[in-house]
This record gives C-alpha cells, structure tokens and sequence, in this order.
C-alpha cells in the first residue's frame, strides 16, 4: 500500500497550522482563542443563544469551517480524529455565550461525549445553561431501536445550519433545544468508502480495502461498516444505501425531505451526481419529494474516497431553518 | 526495593510512566489502528508528554498533586476517549492520597480503586466491554488483595492483573466506541486503552521493584 | 500504479448521468436542454447582457454547476477534458440569449476556442452580438509576454463569479466585455500536482508521478507542468508557488488582492489551510492586503491530488462584482 | 482497383474508415496520453461512430454530402480540438467535390487541400508546430503530385506522405495544444492527431486498392 502522500509542514504541527490557516481565509469574520484551539464569530450579536459546535480535526471543512452567521456561534477543535478537551469546550463556551444559555451540538461518540460533558459540568458550576444535542445519524452504526449508540456523520451539516438558524431567530435555549431535538430525530446518513484516509501523524492509512472492494456504511473515522463488498455500479450502491436509509426512519410517500450527499475526500463530484440521479429516480418511485439538495465536500476523512447520503425528513419549521442563508467557510447559501 | 515512595519518588515514577508510555506510540497506534481510528497511541503521547512538562514545569507539592498534574494533563492534551478516561482516572485517582507524603500498597490500591470508579460513571460502560476497563478493574481487585504486601508487591499484582486483562480483551466483542461497529470482527484484537493500562503499570512495577 | 476506484455506472455515459444529476441537484434552478448537453437557469431574466460559460466536463462543480443567480446564465458542457462541439454552444447561446448580446467566457485552450469560435459565427450569422474572452491565468503555461498561450485554469472560479455580477448590473455587452476583460488582465494562478486523475472512460491515469514527486505548474488535464521536484514542505511549496505568482503580474506592495486556493480532486482542506497560513505569512511581507479568501474545492480534475492558489488584483470595480452574493450548485455566497 | 469511386463505393470507404478508426481507439489515446490528456482516442471513437450512425440514418445524396456528413458527425461529438480540426477537415474538404458524382485523384486532392486550407485557417497554427498538420500537408502535396495517376495511387501516396509526417512530429517540439507546455519533453513522441490523419488515409488505401 503506497504511502498517503501529503503537502504539509511538521506532521504534529497540522492542527495548530490548520486553525492560522483556517482563520485567515474567514477574512476576519472568526477568530481564534489566544490560548486554545477555538474558534469564535467575531460578530457574535450581543444577545443570543449560543451553539457551539466541534470535534476532532482533520474533517475539514467541518467542524470549524462551520462558524459564522446563521452557522455555528464557535467551535472547539481536538487534535486530528480526537475529541477536543474539556478545557478548549469550556473556553469556546464561555466565549459565545451572551447570557442565554449555550446548546452543544457534535457527533455522538464516547471520546466527544465525555470531553463534552466534562466541560458542561465546569460551565453547569459557572452557572451557565448547557443542553447537548448528539448528531446520531449513522444508521449502520446501530439498529434503529439503539439510535442512541449510532454515530454522528453528514447528518451534522444539515444540523449545524438548523440549529444555527434557530439560534439565530428563536429567544430561549428551550425553543433552540427543542427545535435540535426535532432535527435530529429526523436525519439519517449512510456511507460507503473505496478507499481509506490516513492521520498526518502517524502516516498510515486507517484501514484496508482491496483494490476490488468498498465498504457500505463506513464511519468518519474509517470505523467499520455494515458490509464489505465487491466494486458493483453507481445504481447498485444507490440502491443499497437507499434501501438501507429509507427503511429506517422509515421515510415514506408524501414526506418531503433534504437531500445530502458528502464526500469523504478523494471522491469526485461527477461519481456523486450520477449517484443523486439514481437516487432521485428512487425518490421519485417512493413518493418522497425532495425541498432542497446538497453536493459537495463537508465531513472529509483526510482523504479517505467515498460519500455518504443523508435525508432528512422537513417539516415547515425545519425548512424554515434550513433554508435561511448563512455564511461561513465550508458552507455559504444565499 | 522500598515498601513506600515518597513525593520525590513518586513523581519520579509517573516520569518514567510517562517516557515508557512515549516509548510505545507505535505499539498503541497500531492497537488502534486494528479496531479503532488509529489515533491512541499519539493521543497518549500527546497526554505524557504534556505530564512531563507539568511535573518539570511546576514540581508537585504532594502526591496527590502529582497524580493530579499528570491527570490534567492528559485530559487537556490528549483528547478523544482517551483524554477523557485516563484523564479522569488519574485525577480522581488522586483524591485518596491527600495528606498522605507516602505512596504505599494501600494507598496504590486505593488509587486505582477510586480512579475506576470516576471512569466507570465517565464512560457509562462496564467489565466487560472491550475496554481500558477490563484492564483496570481486575488491576485495582488484585492490587487490594495484595494491598498489605508492601508497594512493590500491589504494583506487581496490579501489573500481572492488567495484562491477562488485555489478553482477556482479545476474547471480547466490543459494544462501546469506535470498535463496537466491528462486532465479531473485534475479536482476536486487544483493546488498546487496555494495553495503555497494562504500559502503565508495567511501568509502575519496573520502577517500584528498583527504587 | 494501481487501478482508478470509482463508482460508476456505464463509463462511456458519465457525462450524461452526471448532467442529469447535476440538474436534479439544483432543484429547480437550471434545466438541461433537450437536444444537448447544456445547462440553462430557470431563472433567467427577461432582458439581461447573456454570460454563457463552458468547457469540457471532469471538472466538477466547474463549469456546468457554476450556472445560477449572478453567475453563468448557461453552461455548455463537453465530454470529459474536451471541449463541447459547436451545436452545443450555439444551443445553449441561443438559450440564454435575452436580446443584449452574449458573452462567452472560457479557458484558453485549442479545443474551447475553435469550437466557442465556430459557434461565434454561427450566432453571428444569426445577428447575435457574440464576444469573447478566454482565461488565461495559468503562468506556468507561458511566459509573461505571451498570455495569450496561457491555459485557463482556477481564475475561471474568479472571472465567472466577476462576470457573472456584471452581466447582471451592467447593460450593454461592451460593459461586461470592458470589465471581463480587466479582470482577466488581473488574475493570475499556479497549480502543483501530487497525484493524477484518470479519464473514466479510458480508465487511464493521465500522468505518472513517483511516490516522492510533485510537479509544480501542472495544469488542469494533466499538461507538463514548469518543473517536476521531490516532495516538499508547505512552506517550500507555498514559497515556490507565490514567487512565480508575485513576480508575474507583478503584485506589488498596496496591492489590494483576492486569494483563492482551489482543490484539484483529492487533496484534503487541512493541506489547503496549512498552505494559506503561509501564503498569508508571504503576502503580508510583501505589503500586498487580502481583500477576500476562497478556500476550497471547484475546479477538479477527476481524482487528481493537487491545488492550485490564484491572486486577482483588485480595484473597487473588482471587488463590488466579486463581493455581490450569488447562488449555483457548486459556489454560493450570502 | 477501380481508378474512381462512385457514391456508394466512395460512402462505403468512409464506414470502413470510421471502423478503422474505432479500433484503433486504444492506439490513439495511449499516444494522447504520452503529451496530452489522453482522450484523443475516445474522441475520435465518438466522432466517428456518430459518422456511422449518420451514413445509415440517411444515406447520402453525393459525395459532397457523404463527407459532409462525416465532418458534421465529428464537428458535433468528438469536441475538443480534434473535434473542431477533424470535423472541419470534412466539412470544408467537401466543397470542392461539389456536383461530382465521381471520386477521382484530383477530386481526392482538391479534398486534402481545401480541407488543409480550412484547418489551418481555424487552427491559427502551420506546419512544424507538432499537430495533425504535419501529417496533413504533405499528405496534400503528395496527392496533388499523383492526382493524375488515379485515385489508388493517389491516395496510397498521401497515406505514405502522412505516415512520413508522424514520424517527423517525433522531432518537433510542440508550439501549440496541450502538448506545448511539454517543450521539449514532448520529443520522441508522435503527435496523435498526426496519428488519426495515418490512419484515415491508410484505411483509405486499403479500400480503394480492392475497390
Ligand atoms: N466509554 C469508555 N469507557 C472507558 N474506556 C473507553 C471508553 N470509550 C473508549 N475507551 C477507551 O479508549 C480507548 C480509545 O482511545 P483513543 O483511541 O485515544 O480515543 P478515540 O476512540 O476517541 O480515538 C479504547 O481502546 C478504550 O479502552
Ligand atoms: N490548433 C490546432 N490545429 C491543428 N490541429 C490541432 C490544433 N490543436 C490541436 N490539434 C490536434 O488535435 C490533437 C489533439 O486532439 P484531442 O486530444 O482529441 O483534443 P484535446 O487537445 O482537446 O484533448 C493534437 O494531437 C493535434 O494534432
Ligand atoms: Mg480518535
Ligand atoms: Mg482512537
Ligand atoms: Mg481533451
Ligand atoms: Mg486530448
């Protein structure tokens, strides 16, 4: 297996390299923590409900890449697929929060879950009002009964934008929470990788696949998935993440839904629209109408080659949110 | 070979802790890269490199400082699960030692004791899972058993203990973390927070067994 | 050298499936034409100077996903890295044609100038006011005194999104001509490759390039860069790049300057970031002020791994068209 | 070996023309792969499949229109450079056969010539520049020296002209196309288009010598 081949500087050095870098293409609309890997609106109202967002690095654009107005109030940033540690959350917190309480929004796995906890219990004896709300949208993570166990994946980039939306309009935390709540019941994502990404630390590639070989329901750590595979056509996986997406929630005739699909990193776009085609063929047979659609590159595993598909189901309120503009650098809408 | 450390020593042993945890970087990456994301064994390099600069930087004024300093520094430096939960055993690991000057068997014992306790309400998970745990648990059962025999002897029961729970690991399916999704695919594989603990105390018992 | 993993359906359709994606993906914004491969707004007001873009396709999101709200009016797409055939220009002109003349705007290149040139006279015949302007940013392709021969390449992302905001604001044709012209006076770009894409339909890697090499000045199919070295730092290769580029125009101290960094395929945003910092650390030494940032993945080359960086000199003309929001499947802003 | 070719024999040479081409896809793309992008090949494959399809959806009226509607196929689906100098090769080189109902040597000349005069107007570039018209004029030349000894002859020495031209692009170095940026790494390759214009006038020999 070749060697992943990288332009970077001192490989321990990339996440502290990324966020000057990071910083500097918002043109001045975000800035970073003196002391901690955070990054926070500089044009944060004076008065709003915070949502702080964040994770691991090296899945850029997300997480940090999602600050801005209508996105995300800040966002911690751990070391590259490590959660951020308790002191980097609570100082991004204790850096957007204008006195109306802070929501945490970010992936559901146990090293985020913890680090995240640990600093709402700091924030909790500061006084401050911290509601979390895990992105759980990777159906091949769990079965649907343990939604609780299931990952975060793309569904986060549809999350980001509602809460983001709703921090923006909505007055109190409660509203803020709920409107999560009902965002996040709501999405499901799947993937599949052809082939893997690799952490600049240590160099090597995170799993193997053949040259022949993909893997349906691949993490956004290179977790494993729900089926290794030989290579079958665009349609074929279509059709299988499909089959597996729609069956879940289950979405059904007459829903209308948001339409995402994201590329892990190597993948092109071309390979991705012959895939929304199928998928829209699919959609269509079903009856599920779809509002609006996504395709591009937000949730990346270094360059890890594949993509995932989330639908998310809309209810007028969640359009609303979803469709306001918003700016930021990895996400920008009219 | 003493039967108790005291400060000096002690931050001397969480020193040679952490070079010898530092020394297995690949060791751990590579644990994790069979059934995790591959980022343990630089994360816990990350987390020891950061406890020798607390204990350089600023020299620890009792044993439960140092066990604290080496605590807070893994849980800042090194992120992820891992951040979390050896963060948290070796800060709340600490409490028990407050006001004592003297690292012995019964203190040891009670060290890793309470640490267990704070991660197992941490983590949320129990033995069992595929976990640092199911090193940790019977590490700090035999280190009570043995708690009487003197330092060295509790280390060394821990240590023994530690490593048949790695190997234990090897026989369970993970249904926690990013290596619950591998299901049987797990099996066969150690859980390499497990071996971080076994590194650990390994480490604990080399020193203990010289000093 | 391993095979080219993708997720196809029929190779020798990817351009058709992918059109037909990239439509259902704009939901409702832009609709193909009948008869050819080309991409029309929807939305297309009733009198307007038309902009009509293109090129071969492979380029992903570029050019066919770069057609919406003060953006192309119309795209006509080639197969894949070859030029569209005359009939699909003209099509799509006749298209977009809204009484004020039409303005074609495309990269340098054999191929695109003969058949846009065809199609020009076709118009012509027609009674169409047609002009033209061809991006020639690439300085790696020529040298300074003949710009003519130089390749279009990621200042295309900066002259649609120019002249795109003209052509919606200004009135007559010579208008938008005037400042598509000036701006191309004012962009200048340079790519490095890591890694080469391949052709779908051949299934064959464009160029070889060893494990330890990069090419600096690789263009967008996979043309001869200026020199072919062994992997360096970011640092060394941001140096490299940004000398070539500063001295070219020259960009001088007082410049005020729009930066963008573009993903050829499968180069992760970490790298992008890292590469920024040290392009930003070189300008301010050089007193040169980024009015704007753009970080991110636009014009690709199937699953080649590269980026390329581009500066655009700017006056307040420049930059009120380059600042306005606009809204395409590939790039939007608020 | 008929000296002329009527409408049918002179529409049949360019379906055997078309197939030649298709097979030698491979042949072509790997020569594009050498100094350009590497779709020379399917390119001229799409071209002039469209041309078969074209000569059986409706067959031409007269050999004008027969190359015509070679030149039309190749203008519409080849794209890229080929595309526009291939197509207009056909399209232009068609006039002069205008009313002729008879393919004859000097019909085949006048055909290369306007053609050449065509391409070399739309191309902006002249001989020596490392492209298909290294291959195409000398092919021109030849046949107007031979238009006289009939059409076999004539077109077997303008196949002969344009196989001597490829091997001369081995020596120039590219001043045009995707091909220039090469300079002189682009030596000691031939130019591929150069290539396709062998293999027309080749599979043009072929069939006009058992005609
Ligand atoms: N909930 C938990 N409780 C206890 N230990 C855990 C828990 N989750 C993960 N771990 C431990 O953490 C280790 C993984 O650490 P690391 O790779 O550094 O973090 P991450 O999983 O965030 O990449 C696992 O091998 C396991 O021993
Ligand atoms: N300006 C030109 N005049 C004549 N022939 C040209 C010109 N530009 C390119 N060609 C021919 O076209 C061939 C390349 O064709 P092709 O690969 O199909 O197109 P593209 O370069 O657009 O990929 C070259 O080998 C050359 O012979
Ligand atoms: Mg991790
Ligand atoms: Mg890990
Ligand atoms: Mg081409
Ligand atoms: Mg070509």
């Amino acid at each position: 297996m070749a060697n992943p081949k990288k332009i970077l500087n001192d490989p321990k050095k990339v996440v502290a390299e990324m966020i000057d870098g990071l910083v500097l293409a918002n043109d001045g609309r975000v800035r970073k923590l003196p002391d901690h890997a955070a990054i926070v609106r500089t044009d944060l109202p004076d008065s709003k409900v915070a949502l702080l967002i964040g994770g691991g690095s090296g899945h850029e654009p997300l997480f940090h890449g999602f600050v801005g107005r209508n996105m995300g109030d800040g966002a911690a940033c751990g070391q590259v697929f490590a959660a951020p540690a308790p002191d980097i959350i609570y100082e991004a917190a204790k850096a957007v929060h204008r006195g109306k309480g802070i929501l945490f929004l970010y992936g559901n796995y146990a090293g985020d879950n913890m680090n995240f906890d640990i600093a709402a219990e700091m924030l909790e004896d500061d006084g401050i009002d911290v509601r979390t709300v895990r992105v759980t949208d990777d159906v091949a993570a769990a079965p649907p009964e343990r939604t609780h166990d299931r990952r975060g994946i793309a569904g986060d980039i549809y999350m980001i934008k509602i809460v983001g939306g709703a921090a923006s309009e909505l007055d109190t935390l409660d509203e803020v929470e709920r409107v999560a709540r009902k965002a996040v019941a709501n999405v499901r994502s799947i993937g599949v990788a052809v082939a893997a990404g690799s952490i600049p630390e240590t160099g090597k590639l995170t799993f193997e696949l053949a040259d022949d070989e993909i893997e349906i329901g691949m993490g956004a750590h290179g977790e494993a998935g729900v089926a290794r595979q030989k290579m079958k056509s665009a349609d074929a996986v279509a059709d299988e993440l499909l089959q597996k997406l729609l069956s879940d929630l289950p979405f059904k005739a007459g829903d209308e839904v948001a339409l995402l699909i994201n590329n892990l990193g190597a993948t092109t776009m071309m390979e991705m629209l012959i895939v929304n085609r199928r998928i829209r063929q699919i959609l269509e047979r079903e009856g599920i109408k779809v509002h609006r659609s996504d395709v591009g590159t937000w949730l990346t595993v270094q360059e890890m080659a594949g993509f995932s598909v989330t639908l998310m189901r809309l209810d007028d309120e969640l359009k609303h949110y979803l469709d306001m503009p918003a700016e930021s650098l990895g996400y920008s809408r009219m | 070979m003493a039967d108790t450390l005291d400060l000096k020593a002690s931050t001397d042993m969480l020193r040679t802790v952490s070079r010898s945890v530092i020394d297995q970087t690949d060791v751990l990456t590579d644990a994790d890269l069979a059934i995790g994301d591959g980022d343990h064994g630089i994360g816990m390099r990350r987390g020891f490199e950061g406890a020798l600069e607390s204990l350089d930087a600023t020299p620890p004024d009792s044993i439960e400082n140092a066990l604290k300093a080496v605590g807070t520094a893994i849980l800042s430096k090194t992120g992820g699960a891992a951040g979390a939960i050896f963060g948290t055993l070796f800060r709340a690991g600490s409490k028990p030692l407050a006001g004592r000057d003297r690292l012995d068997g019964e203190g040891f014992a009670a060290f890793l004791e309470t640490g267990l306790e704070a991660v197992l309400k941490r983590g949320g998970v129990t033995e069992g899972q595929k976990t640092m745990i199911d090193a940790i648990a019977p590490a700090a059962r035999a280190a009570r058993t043995s708690s009487g025999e003197g330092l060295p002897a509790t280390v060394a029961a821990a240590a023994a203990a530690s490593l048949e729970g790695v190997e234990a690991t090897k026989n369970m399916i993970a249904t926690t973390g990013k290596a619950r999704s591998l299901g049987e695919r797990s099996l066969g594989h150690p859980d390499p927070g497990a071996i971080s603990v076994s590194l650990i105390l390994k480490a604990m018992q080399d020193f203990t067994a010289k000093a």
